[in-house]
């Protein structure tokens, strides 16, 4: 029985996440053309334009997949065929795992037993979200070096520094988080944002963390190496980086790699700064506002709502860094390091530094 | 115990993989493939921070830089002469000598009783701090000059420009 | 699980070994500095092993030292090979014995 | 009521303030602001920092003082900065300190030393090295200030060394004459022995203190446990005593170091006028009023000092008889004066070695700061045989230096009567007649030849040279109005210290009973008022005989002096020439040493040291080229050699197990 429960629980995750990444692909389509005032991808249509209308949001979710999928996959002459297979899957499945650590709400009760719900209930799991995402560099890097071409060669070895470089900064946010909540582990730190700050402001990060918030961002667009941070894959230098060689199948798995990515940034944010899971003022058996109002709610009922929110949360994050995405012009080289080195280093030293100061000297600040 | 041989043969010839490949990028491989099977170990040993620190460090940080440098360096596959050198063969036997050594050690001395209990916390953060910040504090300071001290000597070492 | 602690430590001899193997018989520096990872994390298998046997963390606080040791030297290592490199052209470890009577 | 006995009282009220410090302080931030001025060439900064500091000194010093005086008797105040040596059980304080006799001290050395830098405003406006001038003088004002507010030995050392630095760095201003670098480096080589014997003294003090249980330096401690110590130990307490005599004599210019002293005139005369005659040269006196409750247990000891003391009060004045260079004559006298100071002390009379000494501060910085004017006027002209008659062109330098020669030869009511009187009756009280009559010789003297030098330099014929009598002028303002404090101050010093029964008595002694020993601690038989009065009468008698005896043979009858060089040939050769203690030091001690250096220098560093050393590099050398060999310069190499030890070590290791 708990075999099945933990089953269940990690294919729901992984569902999230699959139907989040195809969706994503569709969102970054449509959304892209809304932000360049395009209509979009249009066409999409079964046997071969034989229905009366475009099947939208379906069509596309079936339709980019299926195409990628039946195109010929192409190994190129000098390349070293293994790594050059092994790649794409050392760029997904890292991440396919970062995402059980994730709780998605807090407890479903069924009659005696109680849920927890998070596929794995890792209690580092912080570091294990790190360092899942640190190995999903070695796609990039085998991948460039694998193909034997000049152009993912060049987008490897930026790949490789990129990541490097916006781990620490990355890492530096999270260690402020972590110092606010006392907690590596993801659920924990979603519980403790159920509660107030001054009886009235919920005890999410984004009040307690903002500088780690915004870091954070940067650095989590940086690691998914999405604009204006592509350099490795930057289309009008390097044709298409790390991947330029890759076709068909293994190229959609690099390109899932990226929205995959996209995800866990967006559900880190929502979990370590936006409350995760948590609907203001939603508790186990309801609504306690603030003046002593209260709502009974079933439990179930509290549960969904708490679902219904934490991806709500995933989405719009989701949707943020695709207006990212589409807004800012790529950065140079040289811009990309010292933003990395001279500016979210030394802001995340500091931002954790005066996090400890006031952890240490004000008794209030630590969120128990 | 099935799953300890696994992941012990594994390790082996991953280990194996990064002496005996020719080509230093999969030597590389070889390496966080072996240092994360030793993660997989420290969580079997229920040393679970240990664990991700040793995948976040090591697969996240230096393996990634032996690989950049050997990309950068673009070093060659290594050509493999036919006779094997003197220091070849005295290292092998040195190797294995050691190897039979310290095997025997850990396997002749009086085996252990069995595998303790172990108290609740045991390899969690908390207990590892506490210990870090009480026992090896002064370690700990001392190893944090070390860093900043390779960070300057790599810094220094790496933009020493060649003269003509 | 219940490993015997012996295994770890016939485990770790032996990966320590090829690591010693890799230092003495590859002639790329950079292998050379891989083997010596090996070797590091042979000793880190031990600490964890016996840190278990033994019920004490002050096995992982070591390891923990080791892996800040570690990546400073890797660091400090490969900015050497860097520099030799762009000196002499060449990683072979029998190719720089600059440092010689 | 028995207010002697206070300083033994535990009640003493002691008063915390933090105002003290900046009495050291504010002539160091002159220093400071000196060398930067120095350093930067601004040599209108110093004029308002080197005598506006210790100005400043000197006002902080007055509140200081008034808040003593608001004090019940006996009471201090203190000022502790800072723990600056804590070792086991020794702890060391940077504390200063303010009780009657510091407070005689800093109003000496704040105020006379104010009026010295007002007179060196004048004094040095034409020298170019001004600012450096400046900065060393506060700099030596704050570490004479140190020294007598310091409440411990060791604080006392900081002081003691700084003055002696300064008084080497001073000396040998001009240092562009060889002469004169050599005269500071006389000073501090012969200072140096005095101070290594005081740093003996000071560990022999801590460590005898420490086997009592008391490792303390403080004064206070050091009194408070004397009487136990002499009880315990009364030799160390002669060692001591003997051992910080001798940093004394260093000091202050005695026998047997007393040599250093005239050759310091090199320095520009107000140096000589703060240092060597008001201030630096009387911390031994000081020190000694300062340990006062430790010396009375050491008769001994305490006949050394005063035999030390008489002896030089006439050795010098022998000296000075014959000197005819005016600062020369002065410095002579300085070493006699402090001569009476020491013998002062070391018949037990420490009040009056102290009263002396502020008395002496007051007319000898005067007659240096005259002797200063004289040269100013003269083009740097000291030899009192080339000047005669210069009251007409000098008129307020002659009275002043007048006044100054009355007071020091001991005229009523003048400062020295009142202080040389009671050191004399003192010593006569305590039983030494012999060091009475020595002293009594020494006063005779002293009138004699500061009037030789006064009749020589303002009265008679004019023997100035045509070149120099052209520039003959009056000293500028500057100059002059300290003279005329000082003259006034020569006057009214003495009065705070008349014989018992007389007026107001001894209020000086009074006011200092309660940081002193007691007279009685040595014995002393109270003298009647009528062997006072004849004793007085004895030494005024004297003083006036000198007098006369100066102007019959230079003003009245000029020649009578040559004549009786003439007769008295082999005794004036010797004065002359010093009784050659320059020579026998150099003989006895200097050449030998230096032939011991060389010694050591030849033979056993460049033979023998060298030698080994040398050899053994030879050696090394030799070996490592045979073993250098192994250094192939692969690293590998020597990884494999890292493990086949490792190998053999665990190999060995199993073996034995």
């Amino acid at each position: 029985m708990d075999f099945l429960i933990s089953f269940v629980l990690a294919l729901v995750a992984l569902l999230i996440l699959l139907q989040l990444t195809v969706l994503l692909l569709w969102v970054e389509r449509k959304g892209s053309a809304l932000i360049q005032d395009r209509v979009g991808a249009n066409r999409a249509n079964l046997f071969g334009g034989l229905l009366p209308f475009n099947l939208g949001i379906v069509n596309t979710l079936m339709a980019d997949p299926l195409k990628l999928f039946h195109k010929e996959d192409i190994i190129p002459k000098d390349a070293d065929a293994f790594l050059h297979w092994l790649a794409p899957f050392i760029a997904v499945l890292p991440l396919f795992v970062t995402f059980a650590v994730v709780p998605f709400g807090d407890v479903l009760v069924l009659g005696e037993r109680v849920i927890n719900l998070q596929a794995a209930d890792v209690n580092v799991g912080l570091l294990f979200v790190l360092g899942m995402v640190s190995l999903g560099v070695y796609g990039v890097v085998i991948g460039g070096w694998a193909s034997n071409s000049r152009y993912a060669f060049l987008g490897g070895v930026r790949g490789s520094a990129q990541m490097v470089s916006y781990e620490i900064g990355m890492g530096l946010a999270l260690v402020a988080v972590v110092l606010t909540y006392g907690s590596l582990d993801l659920q924990e730190i979603a519980r403790a944002q159920g509660q107030l700050m001054w009886g009235v402001i919920p005890a999410w990060g984004v009040f307690y963390q903002p500088l780690a918030l915004v870091l954070f961002f940067i650095a989590g667009i940086a690691e998914s190496k999405r604009p204006p941070f592509d350099l490795p894959e930057a289309e009008s230098e390097l044709v298409a980086g790390f991947y330029t060689e890759y076709s068909g199948s293994k190229q959609s798995m690099f390109m899932m790699s990226d929205f995959i990515e996209v995800a866990i940034v967006a559900a880190l944010v929502t979990t370590l700064f936006f409350g995760g899971w948590q609907v203001p003022y939603l508790y186990r058996d309801g609504f306690h506002l603030p003046g002593g109002f209260f709502f009974g709610v079933p439990s179930l009922v509290v549960t969904i709502l708490q679902v219904g929110a934490f991806l709500t949360k995933l989405f719009i994050f989701c949707w943020l860094q695709i207006l990212v995405r589409w807004t800012y012009p790529r950065m140079r080289y040289d811009q990309l390091m010292n933003l990395g080195w001279k500016r979210l280093l030394p802001i995340g030293l500091a931002n954790v530094v005066v996090t400890a100061v006031l952890v240490l000297a004000l008794e209030g600040f630590t969120v128990p | 115990m099935i799953a300890f041989y696994f992941i012990a043969i594994l390790t082996l010839a991953s280990a194996l993989m990064v002496v005996l490949h020719r080509n230093p990028i999969y030597s590389a491989l070889g390496l966080v493939n072996t240092l994360f099977l030793i993660a997989v170990s420290f969580v079997m040993l229920d040393a679970e921070l240990i664990a991700m620190l040793q995948v976040i460090v090591y697969a996240g940080a230096i393996v990634i830089l032996f690989l950049f440098v050997i990309m950068l360096l673009n070093v060659e596959t290594e050509v493999r002469t036919a006779r094997v050198s003197r220091l070849g063969t005295a290292g092998l036997v040195l190797a294995l000598l050691l190897a039979l050594e310290l095997g025997v050690f850990a396997l002749v001395r009086e085996p252990s009783s069995g595998t303790p209990e172990l108290p609740a916390g045991f390899g969690s953060t908390e207990l590892l701090a506490e210990t870090l910040f009480s026992d090896g504090m002064l370690s700990f300071e001392l190893t944090s000059l070390l860093l900043l001290v390779a960070v300057v000597g790599a810094v220094v070492m790496a933009r020493r420009k060649v003269e003509s | 699980m219940n490993v015997p602690v012996e295994n770890y430590l016939v485990l770790a001899a032996l990966i320590f070994a090829i690591g010693c193997a890799g230092v003495l018989t590859r002639r790329n520096v950079i292998v050379i500095l891989m083997s010596v990872e090996l070797m590091l994390n042979a000793v880190n298998l031990t600490f964890v092993a016996l840190s278990r046997q033994l019920v004490s963390m002050t096995g992982q606080m070591i390891v923990f030292f080791v892996m800040t040791v570690a990546a400073a030297e890797v660091a400090v290592g490969l900015a050497i090979f860097l520099a030799i490199y762009s000196q002499r052209r060449t990683v072979n470890a029998d190719e720089i014995s600059l440092l010689r009577w | 009521m028995q207010p002697e006995h206070a300083h033994t009282a535990a009640e003493a009220v002691v008063a915390a303030t933090s105002l003290l410090r900046w009495i050291p302080l504010l002539p160091l931030i002159g220093f400071g602001v000196g060398v930067f001025a120095a350093s930067t060439n601004r040599r209108s900064l110093v004029h308002v920092t080197g005598p506006g500091s210790v100005l400043l000194a000197f006002v902080v010093s007055v509140i200081a003082v008034s808040q003593l005086w608001a004090l019940p008797a006996g009471g201090a105040l203190v000022d502790n900065v800072y723990t600056w040596i804590s070792v086991g059980m020794l702890k060391i304080d940077l504390t200063f300190r303010v009780d009657a006799l510091t407070s005689v001290m800093l109003l000496i050395i704040t105020g006379i030393g104010f009026l010295i830098h007002l007179y060196a405003l004048g004094y040095m406006h034409d020298d170019a090295d001004e600012a450096r001038f400046f900065s060393y003088l506060n700099l030596f004002v704050a570490s004479m200030l140190v020294l007598v507010l310091a409440d411990s030995l060791p604080v006392v050392f900081i002081g003691w060394e700084g003055v002696g630095v300064c008084s080497y760095l001073l000396i040998g201003f001009w240092y562009q004459d060889m002469a004169n670098a050599d005269a500071g480096r006389k000073a501090m080589l012969t200072n140096r022995v005095g101070d290594a014997a005081f740093l003996i003294g000071m560990f022999m003090l801590v460590w005898a203190l420490h086997d009592l249980g008391a490792a303390s330096l403080r004064f206070e401690d050091v009194n408070r446990m004397a009487p136990q110590l002499g009880a315990a130990a009364p030799h160390v307490v002669t060692a001591v005593c003997l051992l910080l005599l001798i940093g004394a004599t260093g000091k202050s210019a005695q026998i047997p170091l007393y040599v250093w002293l005239p050759d310091a005139m090199a320095g520009p005369t107000p140096v000589s006028a703060l240092i060597h005659a008001a201030t630096m040269v009387t911390a031994g006196v000081y020190m000694i009023a300062r340990l006062s409750p430790l010396y009375v247990l050491s008769p001994a000891a305490l006949d050394v000092v005063a035999t030390i003391g008489a002896v030089t009060a006439l050795f010098a004045a022998t000296m000075a008889l014959v000197q005819n260079d005016l600062k020369k004559i002065l410095a002579y006298s300085t070493i006699s004066q402090i001569g009476y100071m020491v013998l002062g002390v070391g018949v037990g009379s420490f009040s009056g070695g102290v009263f002396h000494l502020m008395t002496h501060a007051c007319f000898k910085a005067l007659l240096f700061l005259g002797a200063g004017s004289v040269m100013h006027a003269m083009s740097g002209e000291l030899d009192v045989h080339k000047m005669g008659g210069l009251k007409k062109q000098l008129p307020t330098t002659r009275w002043t230096f007048l006044v100054g020669c009355l007071a020091i030869a001991g005229v009523p009511p003048l400062a020295a009567f009142f202080s040389k009187d009671m050191i004399l009756e003192a010593a006569f009280a305590s039983g030494h007649v012999v060091l009475w009559l020595i002293g009594l010789a020494a006063a005779g003297m002293t009138a004699f030849y500061m009037f030789r030098a006064y009749f020589l330099a303002f009265e008679g014929e004019s023997r100035v040279d045509h070149h120099a009598a052209h520039h003959l002028h009056e000293s500028p303002s500057t100059m002059t109005i300290p003279l005329m404090v000082l003259a006034v101050l020569s006057i009214v010093a003495g009065w705070v210290g008349l014989p018992h029964g007389v007026l107001w008595g001894d209020r000086f002694g009074h006011y200092l009973a309660p940081v002193l020993a007691p007279h009685d601690a040595l014995g002393h038989h109270e003298i009647g008022g009528g062997t006072v009065l004849l004793l007085t009468l004895v030494t005024t008698g004297v003083a006036a005989l000198g007098i006369f005896v100066a102007y019959s043979f230079y003003l009245k009858s000029p020649g009578t002096a040559d004549r009786l060089a003439e007769r008295f040939r082999g005794v004036y050769v010797v004065l002359w020439n010093k009784y050659w203690v320059d020579e026998i030091y150099d003989r006895l001690i200097i050449t030998p040493y230096v032939i011991f250096s060389k010694f050591f220098w030849k033979v056993v560093d460049a033979m023998l040291i060298d030698g080994v050393v040398n050899g053994a590099g030879v050696i090394v050398g030799k070996t490592s080229d045979v073993w250098r060999r192994l250094e192939s310069g692969n690293v590998q190499h020597y990884a494999a050699a890292m493990m086949l030890g490792a190998v053999v070590t665990c190999g060995v290791y199993w073996w034995l197990s």
